[in-house]
This record gives structure tokens, sequence and C-alpha cells, in this order.
């Protein structure tokens, strides 16, 4: 039951992200949430457990918890910003809403018939819920840092899904995964350092010159 | 037919070639115009076979595009159109060589030359085509063509604007047609003209669908009020050998595609025929009175093209009248007068155009109003406008008269014969035609006079100059041709047995009855006129004897008693139109600007009319405006917040997963 | 065997080009080494590709590797435009490079990027399995992300942060998408290594669980959508499209946004067969290709920039290619073609609306016009691929838009037939508004004077001839390969699929 | 046949100019004067033939040939208006048509030459001529397929044989209301009071006369005789449908002559009694010929619905 553990451990650090205006607190909720799932390959495959799950768990550690962390606090320190200053929704608000997206994403899982050798029923549903509050971040703040946040769990959530659901999913592939989200989030930070280079903010709601 | 293929051929080099060789300065039109002269002769003697012979001849090979085949066929209707296309085409290319030097320093003609080419290929191509993407194709070909050479002078914002206008307009009427094609091409499955032929349409509902899709499909580029805003736009900007062709021919080819309509679609019910005669009746009636109420001369002709338009549109509908109650003597003379006035139109308009080119080639201005007494300085063009206005008036001994004629007489035969449904739709021809002849007279009595007669009344026409020789023949042969016609009616009438017999579905003997009655009573007609020139040499033989010897002086016009009369005090075309503009007021929305004379010694006074196309000013333009505005209201979509994108994504996702997630 | 190495090849050479132009230290240099390395890329596909169109699909690498007619006929056309481009780009930036606008730093980060974004693209469509062809997909995204800013200012700054997130957010949806269809091989027991295997997956799509398999096409087709440019996923792309230099924006354009919905036709055959040949997933095609054509007709009538109102006919193009693979049958032919037709008319637009937009130094329409005076060739160009993007015959386009319409009306989808020539037509009256005055107009100030060299003029020629060529003339050839690849998409056995192929019926 | 079938045309070409005395003595009988011999137009015409003409030196060979057409057309129109029972020299199927064409020819030949002067009086003559006759034309023609339905016949020398006193019974009121129609087309085309007053001598308020105002000698006698036959062919067609009523060729022929005088009379009464209309009453004047034609026509139509004969 360590996986259902799991779950509830990411779904409160997405509440926590949803609740928090400090950049470095969210950052570490991020870091957590990845070592969290980081673990989630090996406790959710236990009885069939091969050197697959174990390289993943490594391989998605290293880079969810310790690399992105890294990149993300050095694009803090660039764009000297702490906190999220009036974002779109404000954070009870933003509870409230997540709270929601939970019912939701339970209630629109409740229609697909999950496979019976499944670590556990929560799985979809919480894979589910990160992705609506990780988009739920992009939308709602304004900082790119967030936005980048928010990506990071939306991709958490995907993952969630990958490995508790699709476990056949090729080793080969899900390295290219990884590899892509680490591009992905390396790019958007280098996004961010010229950004607050250019216009010295790292505001995207004042990113809208091009418009019509 | 190998014939008529070479021709295109011919065409397409002699384009290709154009373009090639053609640069500022280097002037090679005279081998454009041979090359569609030659072109045109090719094609014309098929066509003459084919009419006089009465048989088909056809052409089949693969074409590797999806439901396409290369095929055409030359049948007598075909024939009767490609005629005048051709002539015509020949004809305006010669008036084009002199009519374009003045640009050969300025810019290469070989673009226009290749465009004309094209254009003529195209109008051919429509015409024999009988495969649905070969004719589209065909179609719009002719439509780019047209478009190039309505823009030819694109240095002027005015111009843009009307190629715009027309070219928009012609494609708009082009998707109508898609939908009139892949339709018919669903039920029959096939996209073949014969097929269709054979298994015409018979579910009312369905064909009445089709009858819609082609009126407005085809209408918009035959020029039916309300769909005829292009022309009035695009014949002005057009160079003048390009007005006379498109007016003269190119917009037939839209009644052509509405007469195959016809034969694709079964008997016709009532409705079509009051149908086609309300349009016609609008298209006629209004179409002269904007003539009427207009100072550009070409702008004048352009609306009496919607009008001519509207009386072929009346002959059809006498003749559907006919198809539907079974009266093969209304199909024979309301099909037959439209045929014959597709022709005669292409002869009149075709020389007025090329009338109004030389007036603008020797003046530099299209302004009536500001012309007069030309014909002293250019008789010919003079002699053969007069030809061209007599005969587009509708009156004996000219072709114009010929055609009306039939159309009147067979509105009058329904009308003593039939019953009221179709007795007082006929009665509404009757009454349009008469109006519309009478308007007509007075359109070009106005056009004639205040540019030919009296005195200049403006510095363009002091050098005014006759027009070369090339500009000429083409004009006087045009005007030979009206007369010609005029009086060899009954020959020419005779040439429409095959066409009929095509069109109507009747047997051959019915149309060959019908159509003797109608012929000897041409021949009365054309008596009539021989008489009349008869008549006219004894009374000018008998005027110079009373004359002779006798005392003939000149003095100054009568002024009523005012000695020194100045060209200034001449009415104007304005002033001429004005009583019937001002009665008609209401439809025309013509706007008057006025600076009335003042003071005890008025020194200025002035008055300015101009009429708008009204569907144009009160219908198009606002529909377009607030489209636009209309449209610009969703620029709140694209507000550049990136957030709102995702956000857009995420609705989307949403909202499929609730809905369509079953 | 012999294919193997071609494809891997066909990956590794542009790699090896973009990592081989790097020590080079002259942008001429550079761009002709850029070229010959895709002219051999080229080569090769075209040759693969043709192999594959004549004699069957290839499975090589332990199926990995996978090429049919539908995927050889996207890499014939994505190279033959990634050739155009990349000749293109040569001259472009030759220009820029001779007037010192571009460092060679931006020079060589152009070359590898460029490079790497044609080994991922040739990534997507050889590959079998569809986790690794998303890799692709995401791959593309994330190498052209720094093409649109070679040079870095504020708006191309924001046009790539727009870019890379909400593309990002996409193709994560794909991927999710992706694993969905994972998820519904349940029942089917697949080994690790097969359970993403298209060729797999197709061979059981009747036995894949329908509910899953709806849920993974909402996704994908949303995902991928995004990269495709479909409304209403599109805001990215008049953005990037404006920003971007142009050979970029063209390649954007002319092909990764097939790429993408190349992707999605993937799916289709897997959806239609799990969900019982409803028609489910084909009716969601058509709404979302309407309704991109229906946004973008609204968005062309008033637009001033002129690489945004082309982005506007992409998201427009795209629409009516996803509507012809909505309609199937004769529609996905159509759209086949029509994604060759549009590619090549696009390219050429946007071609001569960079260099047009060199020569005035802006992309404003008010002020950039008077094209054919001022600069000749382009100024044809430019006009000449409106034209055919606004549908005139007898351009390609005409014709298989026609095809199109016809496979509406054949599939009594009257609606939809209605409002296609609807938004065609507002397409066609806005453009043409803007394409007159842009060809015609009074000339506005010109920047610098206009050279044209004999490889620009073909660069104007070449696809202008095939696109007449294409409208006029189709050659049976062609007509097989859009079979074959058409084939795939819609079950085979199709009533059309004899009428398509050209015999009159 | 042929021989009497060229009666109505000598009876045309002969009497015509006498048309003018009679109403001319009708208007002199209301006024109290004596007037004018009968035959004025005839000394009129013969004086005019015998003189030389002046020319203004703005007109051309369209002044010329104006009046030598104008009248030829006429004549050919003669030849097409039978009177009585006597068909026309020319006579076919829908000859009306032919016969309206060249009374239109006529006119544009008039208003040509009118315009030809660059005089402004004659223009304005001109306008108003192409006007009115713009409006009476309609008129005209549905008159005319309301007599053709009547008679179902589509000729003129055909039309009037069967219009006997058997349709005034059965539709008197039909054939009266085309009669008025055409009366006011008469006055209409032949510039007659309430349309126009031929003898004020305002070139303002006139239309015909004006537009002849430069014409002198044989030209302005050709115009006069041709105004006179006009007359008498519209007179004519009016008469037709009265005539016949007796079964005597001769009998009918005297009498249809005799009542094209009797127009002549009617139309100098009306010039007595009557002023001339303000131009812009005249187009309601002329809609209302129309209409009043068309009615006759829907009236016709109901008629034939209740007795098919």
């Amino acid at each position: 039951m360590t996986t259902n553990l799991i779950l509830v451990l990411v779904v409160l650090t997405n509440l926590k992200l949803l609740g928090s205006s400090r950049l470095g607190a969210s950052i570490r909720m991020v870091a957590l949430q990845g070592m969290v799932l980081g673990l989630l390959p090996v406790l959710a495959h236990l009885q069939n457990l091969s050197v697959h799950f174990v390289l993943l768990s490594l391989g998605t550690i290293a880079l969810k918890g310790i690399v992105f962390p890294w990149l993300l606090f050095r694009a803090v320190r660039e764009a000297e910003v702490a906190r999220e200053i009036e974002p779109y929704v404000g954070y009870v608000a933003s509870l409230v809403a997540g709270v929601l997206a939970l019912g939701v994403s339970f209630g629109m899982c409740a229609r697909l018939t999950m496979p019976e050798n499944i670590a556990s029923p929560w799985l979809a549903p919480v894979a589910l819920f990160s992705i609506f509050a990780g988009l739920f971040l992009i939308v709602a703040r304004k900082r790119a840092l967030n936005q980048v946040l928010g990506f990071l769990v939306l991709e958490n959530g995907i993952y969630t899904f990958g490995v508790g659901i699709v476990a056949e999913t090729p080793f080969l592939v899900e390295l290219g995964v990884l590899l892509d989200v680490f591009v992905a989030v390396f790019v958007m930070g280098i996004a961010v350092y010229h950004i607050n280079r250019e216009f010295d903010h790292i505001e995207t709601d004042r990113l809208d010159r091009l418009k019509g | 037919m190998i014939l008529l293929l070479s021709a295109m051929v011919v065409l397409l080099c002699g384009g290709i070639i154009m373009l090639l060789v053609n640069r500022v300065g280097k002037n090679y039109s005279w081998l454009g115009a041979f090359t569609v002269v030659v072109a045109a002769v090719m094609g014309c003697i098929p066509a003459v076979e084919v009419l006089v012979g009465g048989f088909t001849l056809e052409f089949r090979c693969a074409w590797s595009v999806p439901f396409g085949e290369f095929f055409v066929e030359l049948d007598p209707l075909s024939a009767w159109f490609l005629l005048p296309t051709l002539l015509l085409s020949a004809l305006s290319a010669i008036y084009g060589v002199e009519y374009l030097r003045s640009w050969e320093e300025k810019r290469s003609l070989g673009p226009v030359w290749f465009c004309y080419c094209l254009l003529v290929i195209g109008m051919v191509l429509v015409l024999v085509a009988r495969n649905a993407v070969l004719f589209l194709v065909a179609w719009e070909l002719m439509a780019l063509a047209s478009f190039f050479l309505v823009t030819f002078e694109h240095e002027l914002e005015s111009v843009r604007e009307a190629g715009w206008i027309y070219f928009v307009a012609t494609h708009l009427g082009t998707a109508f047609l898609l939908a009139f094609f892949l339709l018919l091409a669903r039920e029959t499955g096939s996209m073949d003209f014969n097929v269709w032929v054979n298994q015409r349409i018979h579910t009312q509902g369905l064909a009445g669908i089709l009858f819609c899709l082609a009126i407005i499909g085809f209408g918009s580029k035959a020029g039916f009020m309300p769909l005829h805003v292009w022309l009035p736009e695009a014949h002005p900007a057009a160079p003048s050998h390009v007005s006379a062709l498109m007016s003269g021919v190119m917009i037939k080819t839209g009644i052509y595609g509405l007469i195959r309509a016809f034969i694709f679609l079964g008997t016709p019910p009532l409705w079509w025929g009051w149908g086609l005669i309300a349009i016609g009746v609008t298209s006629g009636v209004l179409g002269v009175l904007f003539a009427l109420a207009q100072h550009d001369l070409k702008r004048l002709l352009a609306y009496h093209s919607v009008e001519n338009i509207g009386i072929i549109a009346l002959g059809l509908g006498v003749g559907l009248l006919g198809m539907n109650t079974g009266a093969p003597a209304l199909i024979v003379l309301g099909f037959g007068g439209a045929l014959l006035h597709v022709v005669n139109h292409a002869l009149f308009k075709g020389l007025l155009f090329l009338g109004a080119g030389a007036v603008l080639h020797g003046t530099g201005t299209r302004e009536i109003d500001d012309l007069g007494g030309l014909l002293k300085r250019m008789p010919w063009t003079a002699a053969t406008f007069l030809f061209g206005a007599v005969a587009i008036s509708g009156l004996p001994p000219l072709n114009g008269f010929v055609s009306e004629f039939l159309i009147f007489w067979g509105a009058f035969k329904g009308g003593i014969l039939t019953s009221g449904p179709v007795a007082v739709p006929l009665l509404a021809v009757i009454a349009g035609l008469a109006l519309i002849g009478g308007l007509a007279v007075a359109c070009f009595t106005k056009a004639f006079g205040i540019i030919f007669l009296g005195e200049p009344r403006s510095e363009h026409v002091a050098h005014a100059h006759e027009t070369g020789w090339a500009m000429r023949l083409p004009m006087l042969a045009l005007a030979f041709g009206c007369g010609l016609i005029g009086l060899l009616a009954p020959l020419v009438v005779r040439g429409l047995r095959s066409v009929l017999e095509e069109l109507s579905g009747i047997q051959r003997d019915v149309v060959g009855i019908n159509l003797a009655t109608t012929t000897n009573t041409l021949t009365f007609v054309v008596i009539g006129a021989l008489t009349f020139l008869l008549v006219t040499a004894a009374l000018v033989l008998l005027r110079r004897s009373l004359l002779a010897g006798r005392k003939v002086g000149t003095s100054a016009t009568w002024g009523c008693g005012y000695a020194r009369p100045t060209p200034r005090m001449q009415y104007t075309a304005s002033s001429f139109a004005q009583p019937l503009t001002d009665l008609f007021r209401p439809l025309l929305g013509t706007r008057k600007r006025i600076v009335p004379p003042n003071g005890l010694f008025p020194v200025g006074a002035a008055l300015k009319t101009e009429t708008p196309d009204l569907t144009h000013e009160e219908m198009y333009r606002p529909m377009f405006e607030r489209a636009n505005d209309w449209l610009s209201q969703v620029r709140w979509l694209q507000h550049g917040k990136v957030q709102l994108y995702v956000l857009y994504i995420a609705i989307t996702l949403v909202v499929l997963l609730v809905w369509k997630l079953r | 065997m012999r294919h193997e190495t071609m494809l891997w090849l066909l990956i590794l050479v542009p790699a090896v080009t973009g990592g081989l132009t790097l020590p080079l230290t002259s942008a001429q240099a550079l761009l002709r080494a850029l070229c010959a390395g895709v002219g051999i890329t080229v080569a090769l596909g075209w040759y693969v590709a043709g192999k594959v169109l004549l004699s069957g699909p290839v499975c090589a690498g332990a199926e990995w590797l996978y090429l049919d007619a539908l995927s050889a006929y996207n890499l014939a056309v994505m190279l033959l435009i990634y050739g155009l481009c990349s000749a293109y780009a040569a001259v472009y930036f030759g220009v820029e490079w001779q007037e010192g606008r571009l460092t060679l730093r931006q020079a060589r980060q152009f070359a590898s990027l460029w490079c790497g974004a044609l080994a991922a693209m040739t990534l997507v469509f050889i590959s079998n399995n569809l986790g690794i062809m998303w890799v692709g997909i995401e791959a593309t995204t994330l190498l052209t992300g720094f093409l649109i800013c070679v040079h870095v200012t504020r708006e191309s700054l924001e046009a790539m942060w727009k870019y890379i997130l909400i593309c990002s957010v996409g193709v994560a949806f794909a991927f999710m998408g992706t694993l969905l269809v994972g998820a519904s091989t349940h029942e089917l027991g697949l080994r690790a290594p097969e359970v993403l295997l298209w060729t797999r997956l197709h061979a059981h799509a009747a036995l894949l669980n329908p509910v899953w398999l709806k849920a993974a096409f909402i996704f994908l087709l949303v995902g991928y959508g995004t990269k495709a440019g479909l409304a209403p996923m599109h805001n990215w792309l008049p953005d990037a499209h404006s920003q971007a230099p142009a050979p970029v924006s063209a390649l954007f354009s002319g092909l990764m946004l097939n790429t993408a919905l190349y992707c999605v036709m993937r799916y289709v055959p897997l959806v239609e067969a799990g969900t019982g040949n409803t028609g489910w997933g084909l009716r969601l095609l058509v709404g979302f290709g309407l309704f991109s054509i229906l946004v973008a007709a609204a968005f062309i009538v008033f637009q001033r920039d002129l690489k945004r109102l082309l982005a506007y006919s992409s998201v427009e193009h795209l629409g009516i290619i996803t509507l012809g693979v909505g309609l199937g049958g004769l529609g996905t032919f159509a759209a086949l073609f029509h994604t060759l037709n549009h590619s090549l008319c696009k390219t050429l637009a946007f071609f001569a609306a960079g260099r047009l937009g060199q020569t005035f130094g802006t992309h404003d329409m008010h002020r950039l016009s008077g094209a054919m005076r001022v600069a000749p060739a382009w100024g044809m160009g430019l006009f000449g691929s409106l034209l055919a993007l606004i549908g005139v015959a007898p351009f390609a386009l005409f014709m298989s838009e026609l095809q199109i319409l016809k496979a509406a009306m054949d599939g009594k989808a009257i609606l939809t037939l209605v409002l296609f020539l609807f938004g065609a037509g507002v397409v066609f009256v806005g453009a043409l508004g803007h394409a007159i005055p842009l060809a015609w107009g009074k000339a506005g100030p010109v920047a610098r004077p206009d050279r044209i060299g004999i490889l620009e003029s073909l660069l104007v020629v070449v696809p202008f001839g095939l696109l007449l060529v294409l409208g006029l003339w189709m050659p049976e050839s062609l007509q097989a390969a859009l079979n074959n690849a058409a084939d795939v998409i819609r079950q085979t056995g199709n009533a059309f699929t004899a009428s398509a192929g050209g015999m009159a019926p | 046949m042929i021989s009497i079938s060229f009666i109505p045309l000598l009876l045309a070409l002969v009497l015509s100019p006498l048309l003018f005395g009679v109403i001319n003595r009708t208007k002199a009988f209301f006024a109290g004067r004596r007037g004018q011999p009968l035959l004025q137009l005839y000394f009129d015409l013969w004086k005019l033939l015998r003189k030389g003409a002046v020319y203004s030196r703005t007109t051309t060979w369209i002044f010329r040939a104006g009046p030598v057409l104008g009248l030829a057309a006429v004549l050919v129109a003669a030849a097409l208006m039978p009177l009585g029972n006597f068909p026309a020299l020319i006579a076919f199927p829908a000859d009306f048509l032919l016969f309206a064409g060249l009374l239109g020819l006529m006119r544009f030949c008039t208003v040509v030459a009118a315009l030809d002067t660059g005089s402004s009086f004659e223009g304005m003559g001109a306008s108003r001529e192409v006007f009115f006759s713009a409006l009476a034309e309609p008129a005209l023609f549905i008159a005319l397929v309301t007599l053709a339905r009547q008679a179902g016949q589509l000729s003129l020398s055909t039309i009037f044989g069967p219009l006997s006193g058997a349709h005034w019974l059965d539709s008197g009121p039909v054939l009266a209301l085309v009669i008025i129609a055409l009366m006011i087309v008469l006055l209409a085309e032949n510039a007659r009071i309430p349309v126009d007053d031929p003898n004020t001598h305002l070139e303002l308020t006139m239309i015909h006369e004006v537009m002849v105002l430069d014409h002198s000698g044989p030209d302005f006698a050709f115009i006069l005789y041709s105004a006179g036959l006009k007359l008498w062919l519209f007179a004519a067609l009016i008469v037709g449908m009265v005539v016949p009523v007796t079964n005597s060729v001769w009998l009918d022929l005297l009498l249809s002559t005799g009542g094209v005088l009797v127009v002549a009379v009617i139309v100098g009464v009306i010039e007595s009694i009557m002023a001339r209309l303000r131009l812009v009453v005249v187009p309601q004047l002329l809609v209302g010929a129309g209409v009043l034609a068309a009615m006759a026509f829907l009236l016709e139509l109901t008629l034939k619905i209740h007795n098919p004969s």
C-alpha cells in the first residue's frame, strides 16, 4: 500500500503548489514530488520487479528530484524574483479549484475500466488530477517560472499514469521521454533567462505584444 | 474537331510566344492578332459545318486527373455560341493592335496578349467541354485570364478595386457552380455531361435546388440583377477591346451554361418560367434605367449589357413556359429569340464598345458631357456607332429588331392562347420589353446625340482624331454584320433548327413546322425592311431633285432669337436624361449636387448628378463592411496572453472528454 | 538488410551534417555544407520512399523502423519541401550575411538546429513505435524553438516562449494519449517491446478497448492538433510564423504542421477499427477541420502583417486536410494530395514574403505594396501563390479542394459542404483584397534594391510550375501512391478507391 | 386582292394632311373663329416643296437624313395599316411589331436630327419626346395584346375583322378601356394637347414642334407630311375596332374613312376643352393609359374563363 501513500503525497504536493506564492517553496515541492514519483516504478511493480524499473527510478529521481530543481533555482537567482505577485487566481480560490479538479478527475476515471493487475485504483485519478493541477498552474500564474513548474507537474501526472498503468512501455521510450522532458525544461530555463535579460522581468502576462 | 483543337493549340503557342518576344518598346501585337485570327478561322469552319449539318463532333481522350476526362463535343448549341465568340475575338484582336500601341513604350504587351489568348481558349473550352472537371477548369481559366485583362491598367486605384469586385463576384458564382455540378454528379454518379443528359433529374425538389444553384452560379457571370455588380465596374476598367470581348461574348457563357443546365433538368415547372421572366424584367428595366443615368460611356454600355441579358432571360422564360405548357410555338420563338439575341448582342455590343474605345482613344475621356460634335472629326466611328445604337435600340431594319421581334411575338402568341398563370407573366414580358425598347431609344439617342452631334463641349474634342484602319475595319465589319442579320433574318433563324431540336427535346418535325412559319413571317419583316430602304432611296432622289437649282444657305442654329449660342448652352447628357431619371429617382437613387445661380448677376452655377449602382451601394458594400466589423470582433480571441491560450487547449480537452467519452 | 541501413542513414546523415558544420568559419560554407547534407538525405529518402511506394511496406530494426505507403509519401513530401527550404535558407541568410546582420554564432546555431530538426522529423516518419514517433515530434518542437529567435528580439522571444510552452503542453497531452493507447491493449497482453508498435496494434486494432481508445484519441487529437495548428489550439502559430526568419516559417508551415497531422492520421485506422468503424473519430476530425477553416477565415480578413496572414492561411489549409481525412474515402485521398499542394504553395509564399520583407524592410502589408513593380520575380511568386492558396484554378489546390468537396457531397454532408464553401469564400474575399494591393498597389519605400540570381528565380519557378502541372495533370504513379497511402488510413475495400484512381466512373 | 389592299394606303397618303385641317376647324369652331381652310396643310406642303433650304453650320448629314428616313419609315408603316375590311398591303402575323418598330425608328431619326443642331431648345424637345414615347410604348403594346386576345388573331389586318358587334355586346367594357388607352397613346404620340401644345409659340412648352425648328423647305414638308400620316395611322387603329359594322365592304370603307375624320374632330374637341397638362403630370396620364390597358387584359382573361369561345 505504499503506492497509495505515494499517491496521497503527490496530491498533497499538488495542493501545496496551488496554494503557495513563494517560488522557492514551489520548486522544493516539485522536487519532493519528483523524488516520490521516482520511487513509484519500483514500488508499483514489487512483485515482478525488473532492472528496467530500477534504472527508471534512478533516472527519475536524478532528473526530477535533483537536476530540475537546480536548474530552476539558478533561473530564480538570475531573475532575482522570490514570489508570485497578484496571480490571475488567488491562492484560496486555487485550492478550492484544486479540490474540485480532484473530484472531477475521480469522476472521469470512473468511466474507464481499469486493468486488473493495477497497483492502486487511485493511480488514474491522481494522474489526471496532477495534469489538471499543472494546467491550472500554467493558466493561473504570471511568472514564467511558475509555468515551467506547472509543466513539470503536468509531466509528472502523465509519468504517474505511464508508470502505473502502462507498465509495458518499452524502456527506450521512457528514456526518450525523460530526455525530452529534460531538454524541455532546459530550453524553458534558457528562454526564461533570455526573457529576463531582454525584458528585465519574467511576467508572462506582459508578453502580449503579438496579437490579432 | 481536330481543327478546333488545333485552333486552341495555336492560341496557346501564340500566347506563349507573345509572352516571350514582347519587351518594353518591342511590340509584336500584330503577331498576337494574327494568331487569334488564324485560330478563329480554324475554329469557325467546324462550327459552321455542325450548325448547317446539325450533327455532332466529339473528341475524347484520357486526362490524368481524378474524375477528369478530356471530353469535348461540338454540338449545334455549342457551335451557335462558338461562332460569335471566335468572330468577336478575332475582330477585337485586330482592333487591339492599334488600341494598345499607346502603351508599348510604357510596358511589355506580352502578358496582355497571353491573357487574351488564354481568355479565348477558356471561352472555347467552356463551350465545348463535356466533363464537369474540364468545364470548371476552363471556367476558372476564363475568369483568371479576364481578371488579369481587367486589371491591365493596375496603376489606377479604381481599376484595382474593379478587378477585386470582378474576381470576387465571379469566384463566388463558381462556388455555387461547384455545388451544382457536384450535386448532379452525386445523383447520376458521373461527371459526364452526356450521362447527365440521358438520366435527367425528375424529382421536383432536387431539380428546383439545381435550378436555383444554376441561376445564381451562371447568373453571376451573365450579369442578372442583382448579381450584375461587377459589370459596371469591370467593363470601364478593362481596355476597350477586352470590354467588347467580355461584354459581347464572355458573359454569354453564363447564358450558355444556363441553357445546358435546362437540358440536364428535364421538364420545367411553371415557377422556373416566372422566375426567369421576373429576373428578365428586373435586369432589363433597371439595367436600361441605370444606363440612362450614367455619364461614363463605358459604364453606360456595361449597364446595357445587363439590359440585354435581361431580354435574353425574358426569351428563355417564354421558352420555359412553352416547355411547361407543351406549346412548341413558344419554345421556338422564346428560345429562338433568346439565342438570336445572344448573337446580335455580341455584334452590336462589341461594335459599341469598340466605338467607345475609339472615342476614348481619340479624345482621352469617357465623360459624355465633355464630348460633342465628334461626328465631324471621327466620321467612321460615328457612322458605325450609329449603326450599333439603332441595332441595340431594337429598331428595324437592323438585327436587334429581329430577335426582340421573335420574343415579342412568342409572348403575344402565348398571350392570346394561354390562360392566366401563363398569360399574365407573358403580359409582363410584353410590357417589360416595350418599356425597355422605349428607354433604350432614349438612352442611345442621348449617347449618340451628345457625343457625336452638336458642338464640342470641351478641349478633349479639339485634338480628337479618327482611328486608323486597324481599329476602323473591325467596327465596319460588325456594323455590316448587324445589317446583314437584319436583312438575312430568315436564313439565320433557319440555322437555329438543330439547336432548338437539341435543347427543347421535342420532335424534329414539330420544330420544323414552327420554324417554317417563323421564317415565313420573318421574310415579310425583311420585305418591310427592304421596302423601307427602297422608299428611302426614292425620297433621297426626290429631295435632291427638289433642292436642285434652289438656294441652299447655311447659318447659325436658330437660337429663338438669341444670336450667338455657345457650346455650353447645349443640352447635356444629364439634362437630356433628367426627366426620366427624376421619374425613376426611387429606383435609381440618383444624387444631385446643385450650386444654384444667385444674386442679381449670377456668375457660377453648377449641377452634378451621379448614379452609383444601387445594389452595390445599398446591398453589397454595407454587407461586406458589416461582415468585416463583425469578423473583427473575434480579434480578442488572439489577445496575446499565453495563459489563456493554454486555457483554450485545456477547455477543449475537458469538453471533449466530458462530451465524447461514452 | 539494405533498407535498414538506409533508414538509419536517413537519421544519421543530417545529424552528422549538423555536427560537421560546426567547425566551419564562414556562413557561406556553412550553408553550402548544410544544403549538401540535406541534399544527400533527400536523395536517400526519395530512394527508400520510392521503393516502398512501388513494392510495399518495409519493416526493419526489430520492428522499430517501419515505412509504409503513408509514411513514405509524407516522408517524400517532407524531404522535397525540406530541400527547397534549405536552398532558400542559403539564399536568405546569404543576403543577411553579406549585410552583416548574421553572426557566425547565429549561423552555426541555425545550421545545427536545422539539421537536428530534419533528423527528428525523419525519425517521426520512419519509426514504427508510437512512443518514438512522439519523441521525434517533441524533439522537433524543442529544436525548432530556438530557430524562431535566430535574431533575438523581444517579439521573437515572446513568440518562442509561447511556441515552446503551448506546444510542450500540447505534445505532453499527445504522450498521454500514446500511453492511453498502450493502456487499451491490456486485453491483448502484448509483451513490453511490442505494446506501442503500430504494426502490432494495427493487426489487432479491433480488439483494443474502445473507451481507453476514445480517451486516447481525444488526447492525441488535442495534443498533436496543437502542434498541427488546428483551431482552437492554433494560437502559437501566427506569432511564431510572423517572428521566425522566412526559411523557418516556411519550414513550420510547409512540413512541421503536416508532420504533426501525420501522427494523427497514424491513429485514425486504429481508432476506427477499435470503435467498430462507427466514424466516431472521423466526426471529431471533421469538426476540428471546419472550426479551423472558419476561425482562420475570420482572422484572415483583417490581417495587416503578411506573414501572420500566411500563418492563418496555414490554419485554414490544415483544417481542410483534417476535414478531408475526416470525410474518409475520396476525402482521404484528396487530403493527402492537398498536403503536397499546400506545402509547395505555402513554402513559395513564405519564400516570397521573406525576400520581399528584406527588400521592403517590413512585413506590414500597408507599406509592403506594389511588389510586382519593385521585385517582379518574387512579387509574381507571392501573388501567384496567394491566388493558388485561395483556390484559383488551374492550380493543384483547386483540384484537391474540389475532390474534398465531392467527398462531402457524396457523403451527403451538406452542412459540411456549405460551411466549407462559406469559409473558403470568406478567405477568398479577404485574401484577394490583401493580395491585389500587395501586387500592384502604389510601390512602398524600398529598403534595399532587389537583386535576384538564377537560383532564386528557380526557387520561384519550381514550386509554381509543380503546382500548375499538378493542377492540370496528375501522373498515374502519383495517384497510385496517394491511393496506397490513403488505404493505410481508411481501411481498404473502400467504395472510392477505384474512382479516386482517376478512371472516371 | 392586292389591288384593293392598296386602297387603305392610298387613302392614308391622300387624306392624311386633311386631318390637321379638320382639327383646326374644330378648334376654330369652338373658339368662334372661321379658322384656316381645311386644305391648309396641302397648301403649306406644296409651298415648302418648292422652296430652297437653310441649314445650320453645326449640322451634319444626320440632320439632312432625319426627315427622309422618318418619312420613309412612316410610309412603310402606312403600308401595314388596314382600313375597315381592307387588309393592309403588307400583312403577316405580329406585323404591328414592325409597325411600332418603324414608328420608333422615325422617332429615333427625328430626335437625332434635333440633337444635331446643338440647340438647347431642340435638345429639350428631344428629351421630352423620348421620355413620353418611352412611357406610351407599354400602353400601346398592352392594348394591342388585349385586342389580339379578343380577336384571337395576331395581324393588324385580321384583328379588326372579327371585332364586330358581337364582341361589343360580349365584352364591351374591355374594348372601351382599350379605346381610351389607345386614344391617350394617340394624343401622346402625335404631340397633341393635353400632352403637347403644337401651336403655342413658346418653345419651352413645346415638344414635337420645337424639335423641328431648324428644318426648312422640303425637309420640313417631309416632316409635316409624316406627322399627318402618323396621326392618320393611329386614328385608323382606333377606328378599326369599331368598324366594320355593316357587311357591305364599300360602305364600311366609307364609314372607316369617316371614322378617322371623326377621331380628328374628337382630338379637336379635346384640344378646345382641355388645357395642356404640366409636364410632371403627363407621365401619370401615360402610365394610367397602360394601367387601363392592363386592366382590360385581365378582364379579358376572366371573361374568357367564364365563356370559352
